[in-house]
């Protein structure tokens, strides 16, 4: 692998990153209001408003970026990167389609992605403390203990796959996948992809910004682009996310195409899921902290352990 | 067995290596080392408490990079996961729940800093010059890749089977003392009834709420 | 049978369908509303009829209406009368930042000076500019629509049923007097 | 890679937690320092597990255990942390006497001024 090929992958998986976050917020701005019966943004480039988000852009890099006076500046500041890079990071890591189509293979590539995702946690806890505010604080301490508690089931989820295919790079995941892996693995990918939906604060788990109760949780005090910034990780967490899911238990780039059109089925498969987190913010009312904990620990947490021994019990039985 | 092992390690002879020509990795290693002691030496003495835990991300992280650099790259992957991903934010929890303020707090060190202070630096002493005399020579091929996944999963699963269960045992008896700790024992006062408020005391008596934490030491 | 997570499935297959469903949003501005009959845009003033019995400024709830007038006193057309004076209307004002649109302005003049007019866009960035003088008011007449034909089966308007009466009455007493003239 | 390298940043890292444990009042920040010890534990580990190219990787088991370790020791330290927090409303370790003998917590507590003094001056 020469510089050149390191280069164009690193900017790949970089134009991945700053333009698939931007269509997942265009879809869920149309889908939504469609749910809701309206129309949504129409106007901003003409056609059907697709250009709303970028003309969003373009109003947050204007806004006046505040910082309250109390407030720890440095740490204030700096929060909305360390919750934004680690997704640009992980998308480094996801394999798009088969041969070395993927940004770059990690041995431990499922492990890798997982550790990562879990460091964004931080730069909501930095934001939440930083702002001097209480319903910040509120809102960093709930988005904390939500990501610790659902950070279990996801990893208990994935082990499972992993455990099926007997590897943990993602690549070598993919490559292992059969179709009857989905009816196999059906309850690992329900739990994976309902702990994603609560690790990115999504509707129906997002107490954490709760806005009826504590204004925007973590968010409350930021303006400009580093609000723009902490929209923009929601976004690409639920790309990550949706992209995990996919090649994880989906099957990634295999489908009826052929090989060479793989990266199609991956983004496919993606863009489905991301509809469905979409769909689920739309139709279900946000969950109380309490059934949140207790959904993570008295419904999750023992679905991954059951999937976990049916995929050890099936391994055994097949080898 | 140890002898063997000796001889299966990497070169002990003195002047094969020059410690002034440094591989890449070498000089990567040191720089990251030199962040990383800073980082420490800040999270250490900062006064600001919930600085000191991001100091300490950042040194942990860079632990994390030493690790792949010396070829372990599960245990790295394990580093960012088990120390960032949950160890330093139970402790900015922590930091936060016990009521860190922003700025600095000024009981953060105690009165012994320079007894601590001289301690360290003698550890620090007597540690480096023992290292240095002992593993002056002492050479890593850093090849064959012995951490990876594949790797580390076997010799886990193969040799280390029994650590690795009694371990889970560990993990498992913390959470549930972690679990009993943090309960806090339910001794709401019964509800009143509301036959029984309307026969007894005025309303106004009743109005100061029945502590049920204990006072504060002073 | 209650299967569980049914409910959670009708939920989601109400919003899909609402997706796949025509939306109602009206796109305003480029698309103009259909307003129903009798809709509350701004109040027009048909100067003519106005006499400044004050009614409408008095019974305002928010006292928004403003008017000044003078008398003027008109020479007696006929040397033997009394020279009349009358109200000239200087200035009728309707502070339409401060009107909340209850109508009873409309409701109270006796003269049918006042009426609703459906249009609603006259949005100001000064404040200032949202009374509106009696020249504009006037101009809102331009913009009032006929009144609504009534219902069917609706009772005929007052007016209408006392001259029908009354025109009735006179073909009945014409055709008597022609039957009686027809008998003499 | 020289051994020296990782054997030196470990040693200074562990005198750096032994400094933080002994010079910190407040619990948490007690803590940390303890896992700094642990972290220069596990780079010691794992660097001699690649200097010896041991066959078992006793070295990379033995430091993920440490890891494991350290996490359910954060985890009930911390709740043991918040449970004296809140019953006594401080997490200040110099404060936490309730065990020690009455004369000697004054000894300690004269002691302690004394020491504060000289390094006020």
């Amino acid at each position: 692998m020469n510089l050149l090929d390191t280069l164009l992958r690193c900017v790949g998986a970089l134009v991945a990153f700053l333009t698939l976050p931007l269509v997942i917020g265009q879809t869920e701005h149309k889908v939504m209001a469609h749910m809701q019966g309206r129309l949504g943004p129409m106007y901003a480039g003409g056609f059907h408003g697709w250009a709303q988000l970028v003309a969003d852009g373009v109003k947050f890099v204007q806004k006046e970026e505040i910082v309250p006076a109390d407030a720890d500046r440095r740490i204030f500041r700096l929060a909305p990167a360390v919750s934004l890079l680690p997704y640009l990071i992980v998308l480094l890591a996801i394999p798009i389609g088969p041969n070395g189509f993927v940004g770059q293979a990690l041995d431990a590539g499922l492990f890798f992605v997982l550790a990562v995702m879990g460091v964004g946690v931080i730069g909501k806890l930095m934001a939440g403390w930083a702002s001097a505010n209480k319903f910040s604080l509120l809102g960093g301490l709930r988005t904390a203990a939500q990501l610790m508690s659902y950070e279990l089931p996801m990893v208990l989820a994935a082990a499972s796959v992993a455990m099926a295919a007997g590897t943990v790079s993602l690549t070598g995941i993919v490559a292992a996948f059969h179709w009857w892996w989905i009816p196999w693995q059906a309850v690992g990918a329900f739990v994976f992809f309902t702990a994603g939906l609560a690790e990115l604060q999504r509707p129906p788990f997002d107490m954490p910004i709760a806005d009826s109760e504590i204004i925007f949780g973590a968010y409350t005090e930021y303006s400009g682009l580093r609000f723009a910034f902490f929209l923009l990780s929601e976004y690409a967490g639920i790309l990550v996310v949706s992209a995990l899911t996919a090649v994880l238990f989906l099957g990634g780039w295999h489908g009826p195409l052929p090989d060479s059109l793989g990266w199609l089925w991956t983004l496919l498969k993606t863009f489905a899921l991301a509809f469905v987190v979409i769909w689920l913010r739309v139709t279900y009312p946000r969950l109380r902290e309490d059934q949140l904990m207790r959904f993570a620990w008295t419904g999750l947490v023992p679905l991954a352990l059951a999937q976990l021994a049916l995929t050890g019990i099936v391994k055994v039985a097949i080898s | 067995m140890i002898t063997s092992l000796l001889a299966s390690a990497g070169p002990l002879t003195p002047a094969a290596r020059s410690f002034l020509s440094p591989t890449g990795v070498e000089i990567v290693f040191l720089l990251v080392g030199i962040a990383v002691l800073g980082s420490a030496v800040i999270a250490v003495t900062t006064k600001q408490l919930v600085h000191a835990a991001l100091w300490l991300v950042v040194a942990l992280g860079g632990l994390a990079v030493e690790f792949l650099l010396l070829t372990a790259e599960f245990v790295a992957w394990v580093q960012v996961l088990i120390y960032l991903g949950s160890v330093v934010v139970l402790v900015l929890f922590g930091l936060m729940l016990t009521k860190a303020p922003i700025g600095r707090s000024p009981d953060a060190d105690s009165g012994n800093r320079w007894v601590a202070l001289a301690v360290a630096l003698a550890a620090a002493g007597t540690l480096v010059t023992l290292v240095v005399d002992a593993f002056r020579t002492s050479w890593i091929d850093l090849g064959g890749g012995g951490g990876s996944a594949a790797m580390t999963g076997q010799s886990l699963f193969r040799h280390w089977v029994l650590p690795f269960e009694a371990l889970s045992v560990l993990l498992l008896a913390a959470l549930v003392g972690a679990i009993v700790l943090s309960r806090t024992k339910d001794e709401r006062p019964p509800k009143p009834r509301p036959g029984k408020l309307r026969t007894g005391k005025p309303v106004g008596l009743s109005s100061v709420p029945a502590s049920t934490t204990p006072p504060q030491e002073s | 049978m209650n299967i569980p997570g049914s409910g959670l499935a009708k939920g989601l297959a109400v919003t899909l369908r609402t997706m796949t469903k025509k939306t109602v949003t009206a796109q305003y501005p480029d698309v103009q509303p259909e307003l129903p009959p009798r809709s509350r845009g701004v109040i027009a003033l048909l100067e003519e009829n106005c006499t400044v019995c004050m009614l409408c400024a008095r019974e305002c709830p928010d006292w928004c209406i403003y008017i000044d007038s003078h008398k003027e006193t008109l020479p007696a057309a006929d040397p033997n009368a009394r020279a009349r004076t009358r109200n000239v209307l200087d200035r009728f004002a309707i502070d339409f930042s401060l009107c909340m649109y209850c109508g009873i302005c409309i409701e109270v003049c006796p003269f049918d000076a006042l009426f609703w007019s459906p249009e609603f866009e006259y949005a100001e960035t000064d404040i200032l500019e949202l009374t509106h003088e009696r020249d504009k008011l006037r101009e809102w007449m331009w913009t009032v629509p006929a009144p609504p034909a009534l219902d069917p089966a609706a009772e005929e308007p007052k007016e209408i049923a006392m001259a029908r009466k009354a025109a009735d009455k006179l073909a009945t007493a014409a055709a008597a007097a022609a039957a009686a003239g027809g008998d003499a | 890679m020289h051994l020296v390298y990782p054997a030196v940043l470990a040693a200074l890292l562990f005198s750096i937690g032994v400094y933080g444990v002994l010079a910190r009042r407040n619990t948490v920040l007690v803590l940390m320092s303890v896992e700094l010890m642990l972290n220069a534990v596990n780079l010691n580990l794992v660097a001699f597990d690649a200097w010896l190219r041991d066959a078992l990787h006793a070295g990379q088991a033995l430091t993920l255990f440490t890891i494991t370790v350290a996490a359910a020791e954060i985890g009930l330290g911390l709740a043991i942390v918040l449970l004296v927090f809140r019953t006594r409303g401080t997490a200040d370790i110099d404060r936490l006497t309730a065990l020690g003998d009455p004369s000697e917590d004054a000894e300690d507590a004269e002691a302690d001024t004394v020491l504060k003094g000289q390094a006020v001056a």
